[in-house]
C-alpha cells in the first residue's frame, strides 16, 4: 500500500480507520490552508488600511464578479473533491457486510449486551480475535442508542425495531473503548464497556473458558420447541407452514408475487408481524409474537433457523 | 432634550405593554432575552463546573441531564432564534426601510406575548422537575421511556413556534411593502436581505416543527403513536420531521448574525460591501440549500446510504455560499479605512470564529468522517462555534453598533473593546478543546468520562469561566450607560443609513417627513473621526 | 397616540394597506401548507410501508359521510367566493345571508364528522383508547387511524376557527358594512379556501385507497 | 339589479368541483392497482387548483402573490421528496 510511504503516518487500526484517518488528516490540510490564507489577509489588510495609516487607497476593485466566480468555484470544486472522498470512505464502512463470524449485540438501558454463536455472552465488552472481519447483529430493546468504537472510528445507531448490521475489524490486539453516542436516558453516561481484540489462539481459548452454555442455535432451538413453533413449522404437522430447513439467505417467493431473501431480518419481521410478507402459497395463520418475545430470545430464534441451514451459527 | 422621542412619550406601564411600537416591542423582547440568556447560561455553567472532573460529583446524572435539555432549549428557542430579529430586526427593519412602522404592529406586539407565554411554560416545565429528553426530543426516549415534563417542555416550544412565525410573516410583508420610496431591492442594506431569508425559513420551517412535536405529545399522552416502533412506526420519520426544522434553523440562527456583520464591515470600513448582489443572493441560497441537507444529522442513523449521499452533497453545496460572504467580507477591508472600534472587533472575531465553525462543519458534513465525529464533543464544538462565536458574537456587535440609536447614549469604548478581546478568547479557550476532544471521540452528553478526557475538559471549564464573565460585563457597562452614558448625535458612525438620519432615539413613528432614497447602500464619507466616546 | 386616521400610520393609503394584508394572508396560507405537510410526509411514509393496512384502514372509514362532507364544504367555499365577489355595501344583506349559509354548512360538516368519529369509536378504531383490531393488518391499520384521527381532528380546528370568522365577519356586515371591510371578508375567505383544499387531499388520502380491492 | 348574482366562473368552477367530487369517487372503485392512488391525486390536485384559480382569485393576481402561493407548495415538495427519498431507497 502507498500509505506505508507517507512519513509519520500512523496506519490506523483497521483498514477503515486509516482511511478515516487520512480523510482527516485531508481535511486538515484544507482548513489549515483556509484558515492561514484568511488570517494573513485579515491580519494584512487590518494593519495596512488601518484608519490613519497613510497608503495607497486609490484604484479599489470594482468590479467584482470575476472574483466572485473565481472563488465560488474554487470552494466548489475543494468542497466537491471532498465530499467524493468522504463519500467513497462511507460506503466502504457501511457496506453490507458477508456472512462472517456473527456476534448478536442488544442494545438496553444502560447496558451492552454481546453473544457469541457459540452461547458465550458478555455484558459491556465484546472479545473479538483480531484481523478477521466480524459482523455485529444489533437490536435495541428500548430506546435508540449508538454503537461507537472511537478507536475503529466507527459508530452506528442502534435503533428498536430493527436489526443493524456492522462490520468490524481490528488488527492490532488491545483494548478499546465501547461507547453508547446516542443519548438514552439517565445512566446513559454509563453505558460503556470494552472491546477486547485477541490474536486468534488467545480468541478461541478465551471462548472455551467462557461459562458453559449452550450454543446460542440450540437455546434457540429449545425456545423454538417452547413457544410453540415446532408445533406448525415441525415436520409432520398437521398445520401447513413453510418449512424452514435450508431458508435462511434463500429468496423466498412471496403471495404478492414479489420474493425476499430469508435474512436476519425477513426471519425477525416474520415472528413479530407473520402476515406482512406471506409465503407464497400458504395461508396466513401464524400469530404475532410481538410483546411475547425479547430481543434476546429473538436472536436466538435466528440463529437456530439460521443452523437449519447450514450455517456455523 | 425638548422633542419626544419613543421612550419619553409615556411613562405608564399601560404604555409598554399595550404598545403597539415596534421599538418598544423590540425592548420588550430584549428584557426577555436577557433572562432566558442567563437562565441557558446558568445551566451551562453548571454543566462545564460538573465536567471539570471525570466523576460525577456536583449533581446526579438525572439533574445533568435535565441541565443540558434545559441549556439547549432555553438557548435554541429562547434566545438563539429570536435574539437578533426579534430586537435588532424589530427596532431597525423599519427604521432602515423609512417605515414608520411593521406592516402588522399588533401582531408584532402579540408575537411577543405568545413568545413569553411560550417561556412561561418552558419554564414552568423547568421548574416542576424537568426534561430530560435533551433538546431534539428524539423518540422513542422522550414518549415513551421519558419521566420528564416532555408535554409541557413541547408545549412551551410549540407555542413560541407561533411567535417566530408572526415574526417572520411581518419581517416578510414589511420588507416587500413598507420600504420608502426608491429604496429598490438592491438599494436595501444586507441587514435585511438577511432577515428576509430569515423569515423566509421561520415561516416555511416552523409549522413542521409545530406538527412533530403535536405527534410527539401525542404519542406520549396516549401511548401508541406515529412513531412506536411497537406497532411498526419508525423512530427514524421523527428524526427526519424533527430535522426538517431545526437544520433550516441553524440559519436562522445565523443569516441575522450575518446580515449584521455587513452593516459593521462596511461602516468601520469605511466602505460598501464588496459584492453587494452576490452577497444578497447568497442569503436567499443558504435559506433555500439549508431546507436540502437536514439528513446530515441522520448518517449514522441508519437512514439509506443514498439518502445519505444526497444530503452530504447538498452538505457541501450549503457551504459554498457561506464561504462566498467569508471571501467578500475579507475583500471589503481591501483598501478600507479601518476604525478598530468595539463593533468592528467583535465583527472580526465574528469572521474568525465564524470560519472555524464552517470548517468544521465540512469535517462533519464529510460522511466517513462524521461516523465518527457526530454525537461527539466535534458536534458539539461545532455548533458552539457558529452559535455562540457566530451568531452570540454578531449579536453583541449588533447591539453595541446600534445601542447609540436604541438608547440615545453612548457606551464606554474602553470597557466595550476589553470585553470584545475577553469574549473572543474566553470563547476559544472553551470550545477549541472541545474540538479536540471530539475527535479523540469523547461522546456528548456524557455525564461521567473516562479520565484522559480531562485535561481538555479542565481547559474547556476554565476558558467558560472566563466567558461567563466576559458575557456578564456588557451588562453592567451598557446598563450604565443606558441611564448615565453621554448624550449620543443621531449619527455617531456618520453611516448612511436610514436609521441613522432620524434622532436618538427616534421619535414615535421615526420619521418626521417620509424619507426618499435616491443612492446605493453604503455611500461611506472615507474621512470619518470616530467620536471621542471614552465617557 | 395619534390614531383615529382612516389608515394606521405605517400605511400610506388604502390600496396600500389592503395589498399588504393580502400578502401577509398568503405567507400564512405558505405556513399553513407546511403544517399539513408534516402529517402528509408520515403518511406516504407508512403507505408505502404499510399499503395493505392502509387500504385496510381506509375501507374502515364512511365513505358516504366523507364524499357528503366534502360536497358541503366545496359549496360552502361557493357561497364564500361569491360573497367575496359581490361584496358592496348595497348588498350587504345578501353577503350576511351568503356568509351565515357558508358558516351553516361548515357545522354541518362537523357535525358529519362528530358522527363519525362516534362511529369509529363503537368500531373500536380509535389508537390509544380503545383500538382493537383483529389481524395480520393491524398495525398498518392503527397507524392509518392515528394519521387519520390527528389530521382531521387538525382540520376541524380550522374549521372551528374559519366558522368564527365567517360569523363575525357575518354581524360585521349586518350592522355597519363599509369597503374597508372587504379586504377582512377577502382574507377570511382565502383561509377557508385554503381549509376547503386540505380537506380534498385529506378526503383523497383517508377515503379514497382501497375501494377497488377487499 | 343583477349585482348580487354570482359570476358564471364562480358557478362553474362550483359545478365543476362538484362533477370532479363524483368522478374521483367513482373511479376509486374502479381496479386500477397503483393507478387508483395516482387518479386520486391527480383529480385532488385539480380540484385544489380550480379552488385555487378561481375561488381565491389567483388567476388575476399578480407574479408576487403567485410566488407566495407557490412557495409554500414547492418547500412542501422538498420536504416529501427528500423525506421519502431515505424510506423508498432503504435496503
Amino acid at each position: 500500500m502507498w500509505r506505508q510511504w507517507i512519513p509519520f503516518w500512523q496506519p490506523g487500526l483497521s483498514t477503515h480507520s486509516g482511511d478515516v484517518d487520512l480523510l482527516f488528516a485531508g481535511l486538515l490540510i484544507v482548513s489549515a490552508l483556509v484558515i492561514g490564507l484568511l488570517f494573513f489577509l485579515l491580519t494584512l489588510f487590518c494593519t495596512r488600511y488601518r484608519a490613519g495609516n497613510q497608503t495607497d487607497r486609490d484604484h479599489r476593485v470594482k468590479k467584482s464578479w470575476h472574483w466572485e466566480v473565481s472563488w465560488t468555484a474554487a470552494s466548489f470544486v475543494c468542497f466537491l473533491g471532498l465530499f467524493i472522498w468522504g463519500a467513497s470512505v462511507y460506503f466502504q464502512i457501511y457496506r453490507t457486510p458477508a456472512d462472517e463470524h456473527d456476534v448478536f449485540v442488544v442494545a438496553k438501558q444502560w447496558m451492552w449486551k454481546t453473544q457469541h454463536p457459540g452461547g458465550q455472552s458478555e455484558i459491556d465488552a465484546l472479545h473479538i480475535p483480531i484481523k478477521r472481519p466480524v459482523r455485529l447483529v444489533m437490536a435495541s430493546q428500548d430506546v435508540i442508542h449508538s454503537f461507537f468504537i472511537p478507536a475503529l472510528r466507527l459508530k452506528h445507531d442502534v435503533v428498536p425495531g430493527r436489526y443493524q448490521d456492522l462490520e468490524i475489524e481490528v488488527d492490532k490486539p488491545g483494548h478499546y473503548h465501547l461507547f453508547c453516542a446516542e443519548y438514552c436516558g439517565t445512566d446513559h453516561s454509563g453505558m460503556i464497556g470494552e472491546v477486547v481484540a485477541m490474536e486468534p489462539s488467545d480468541f478461541s481459548n478465551w471462548l472455551t473458558q467462557q461459562a458453559p452454555s449452550s450454543p446460542l442455535a440450540s437455546e434457540g432451538s429449545q425456545l423454538f420447541r417452547e413457544l410453540g413453533c415446532s408445533g406448525c413449522h415441525g415436520n409432520g404437522s398437521a398445520v401447513r407452514a413453510p418449512p424452514l430447513e435450508g431458508v435462511y439467505g434463500k429468496p423466498v417467493p412471496l403471495s404478492d408475487g414479489t420474493t425476499v431473501i430469508a435474512d436476519d431480518k425477513y426471519i425477525r419481521d416474520s415472528i413479530l408481524m407473520p402476515r406482512s410478507q406471506v409465503v407464497a402459497s400458504y395461508q396466513p395463520v401464524m400469530p404475532s409474537f410481538e410483546g411475547k418475545i425479547s430481543e434476546d430470545q429473538l436472536l436466538r430464534l435466528v440463529a437456530y433457523i439460521k443452523s437449519l441451514a447450514g450455517h456455523q451459527s | 432634550m425638548s422633542e419626544k422621542n419613543y421612550l419619553t412619550t409615556d411613562f405608564t406601564l399601560r404604555s409598554w405593554f399595550l404598545t403597539t411600537d415596534h421599538k418598544r416591542i423590540a425592548i420588550l423582547y430584549f428584557a426577555s432575552l436577557i433572562f432566558f440568556f442567563f437562565v441557558g447560561g446558568a445551566a451551562a455553567t453548571a454543566i462545564r463546573i460538573e465536567l471539570a472532573t471525570p466523576q460525577a460529583d456536583l449533581v446526579s446524572s438525572d439533574v445533568y441531564n435535565r441541565l443540558f435539555t434545559m441549556h439547549g432549549i432555553i438557548m435554541v428557542w429562547f434566545f438563539l432564534i429570536p435574539s437578533i430579529p426579534n430586537t435588532l430586526g424589530n427596532f431597525i427593519v423599519p427604521l432602515m426601510i423609512g417605515a414608520r412602522d411593521l406592516a402588522f404592529p399588533r401582531l408584532n406586539l402579540m408575537s411577543w406575548y405568545v413568545f413569553m407565554l411560550g417561556g412561561c411554560v418552558t419554564l414552568f416545565a423547568i421548574l416542576a422537575g424537568g426534561i430530560d429528553t435533551g433538546w431534539t426530543f428524539y423518540t422513542p426516549f422522550s414518549t415513551l421511556y421519558s419521566n420528564s415534563y416532555v408535554i409541557v417542555a413541547a408545549a412551551g416550544v410549540f407555542i413560541a413556534g407561533f411567535s417566530s412565525i408572526l415574526t417572520g410573516l411581518n419581517f416578510i410583508v414589511t420588507i416587500h411593502r413598507l420600504r420608502a420610496p426608491g429604496l429598490t431591492w438592491y438599494r436595501l442594506p444586507l441587514f435585511l436581505w438577511s432577515l428576509y431569508a430569515t423569515s423566509v425559513i421561520l415561516v416555511l420551517a416552523t409549522p413542521v416543527l409545530a406538527i412533530t412535536l403535536l405527534l410527539m405529545a401525542t404519542e406520549r399522552f396516549f401511548g401508541v403513536g406515529i412513531f412506536d416502533p411497537r406497532i411498526g412506526g419508525d423512530p427514524l420519520l421523527f428524526q427526519h420531521l424533527f430535522w426538517f426544522y431545526s437544520h433550516p434553523a441553524v440559519y436562522i440562527m445565523i443569516l441575522p448574525g450575518m446580515g449584521v456583520i455587513n452593516e459593521l464591515v462596511s461602516c468601520f470600513s469605511r466602505k460598501e460591501v464588496f459584492g453587494y448582489k452576490f452577497v444578497a443572493w447568497c442569503s436567499l441560497a443558504i435559506a433555500a440549500v439549508g431546507f436540502l441537507v437536514w439528513g446530515h444529522h441522520m448518517f449514522v442513523s441508519g437512514q439509506s446510504l443514498v439518502a445519505s449521499l444526497v444530503f452530504s452533497f447538498m452538505s457541501f453545496i450549503v457551504a459554498v455560499p457561506s464561504a462566498i460572504k467569508v471571501f467578500n467580507w475579507t475583500a471589503t477591508l481591501h483598501k478600507g479605512s479601518i476604525h478598530f472600534d468595539a463593533p468592528m472587533l467583535y465583527a472580526l472575531a465574528f469572521i474568525g470564529l465564524f470560519t472555524i465553525g464552517g470548517l468544521t462543519g465540512l469535517f462533519l458534513a464529510c460522511l466517513a468522517y462524521d461516523v465518527h465525529a457526530t454525537d461527539t464533543y466535534f458536534v458539539v464544538a461545532h455548533f458552539h462555534y457558529i452559535m455562540v462565536g457566530g451568531m452570540v458574537t454578531a449579536y453583541f456587535g449588533g447591539l453595541h453598533y446600534w445601542w447609540p440609536k436604541i438608547t440615545g447614549r453612548l457606551y464606554s469604548e474602553y470597557w466595550a473593546r476589553t470585553a470584545a478581546v475577553l469574549i473572543f478568547f474566553g470563547f476559544n479557550l472553551t470550545f477549541f478543546p472541545q474540538i479536540i476532544l471530539g475527535a479523540e471521540g469523547m461522546p456528548r452528553r456524557y455525564h461521567v468520562y473516562p479520565p484522559e478526557f480531562q485535561v481538555w475538559n479542565v481547559l474547556s471549564s476554565g476558558g467558560a469561566a472566563i466567558l461567563a464573565v466576559a458575557y456578564l460585563m456588557p451588562l453592567f457597562y451598557l446598563g450604565y450607560s443606558a441611564f448615565f452614558g453621554k448624550r449620543a448625535p443621531a449619527n455617531p458612525w456618520d453611516a448612511p443609513g436610514l436609521e441613522w438620519q432620524t434622532s436618538s432615539p427616534p421619535p414615535e413613528f421615526n420619521f418626521e417627513t417620509q424619507p426618499v432614497v435616491t443612492r446605493e447602500p453604503y455611500q461611506y464619507n472615507e474621512r470619518f473621526e470616530a467620536e471621542p466616546q471614552n465617557a | 397616540m395619534p390614531e383615529s386616521s382612516a389608515v394606521a400610520p405605517q400605511y400610506a393609503s388604502i390600496p396600500h394597506r389592503d395589498h399588504t394584508a393580502e400578502l401577509g394572508m398568503w405567507v400564512f396560507i405558505a405556513t399553513e401548507v407546511l403544517l399539513f405537510g408534516g402529517l402528509i410526509l408520515a403518511y406516504l411514509v407508512y403507505r408505502h410501508a404499510f399499503p395493505q393496512g392502509f387500504a385496510a384502514g381506509s375501507r374502515h372509514t364512511e365513505i358516504v359521510i366523507g364524499t357528503a362532507n366534502t360536497a358541503v364544504l366545496l359549496t360552502s367555499s361557493f357561497l364564500v367566493a361569491w360573497a367575496v365577489e359581490i361584496f358592496s355595501p348595497a348588498t350587504s344583506k345578501i353577503v350576511t345571508w351568503l356568509l351565515v349559509g357558508a358558516a351553516c354548512l361548515g357545522l354541518v360538516f362537523i357535525a358529519l364528522k362528530a358522527l363519525e368519529y362516534s362511529g369509529e369509536y363503537d368500531e373500536h378504531l380509535v389508537p390509544g383508547i380503545n383500538f382493537q383490531f383483529a389481524g395480520p393488518k393491524a398495525n398498518g391499520v392503527q397507524l392509518f387511524f392515528i394519521f387519520y384521527f390527528i389530521a382531521t381532528a387538525i382540520h376541524a380546528l380550522h374549521m372551528l376557527i374559519g366558522i368564527g370568522l365567517l360569523i363575525t365577519l357575518a354581524i360585521i356586515c349586518r350592522r355597519a358594512s363599509t369597503k374597508r371591510h372587504h379586504t377582512a371578508l377577502h382574507s377570511a375567505a382565502l383561509y377557508w379556501h385554503f381549509v376547503d383544499v386540505v380537506w380534498i387531499f385529506l378526503f383523497a388520502l383517508i377515503y379514497l385507497p382501497g375501494r377497488s380491492t377487499s | 339589479m343583477t349585482e348580487w348574482r354570482p359570476p358564471i366562473a364562480l358557478v362553474g368552477a362550483w359545478l365543476a368541483l362538484l362533477a370532479l367530487l363524483a368522478l374521483t369517487v367513482a373511479l376509486a372503485y374502479l381496479p386500477l392497482g397503483a393507478g387508483n392512488g395516482v387518479v386520486a391525486l391527480t383529480i385532488g390536485t385539480i380540484k385544489a387548483g380550480l379552488v385555487a384559480a378561481i375561488f381565491m382569485e389567483l388567476r388575476h393576481r399578480g407574479g408576487l402573490t403567485l410566488i407566495f402561493a407557490g412557495a409554500g407548495l414547492f418547500w412542501l415538495g422538498i420536504l416529501l421528496w427528500l423525506g421519502s427519498m431515505d424510506f423508498l431507497t432503504r435496503t
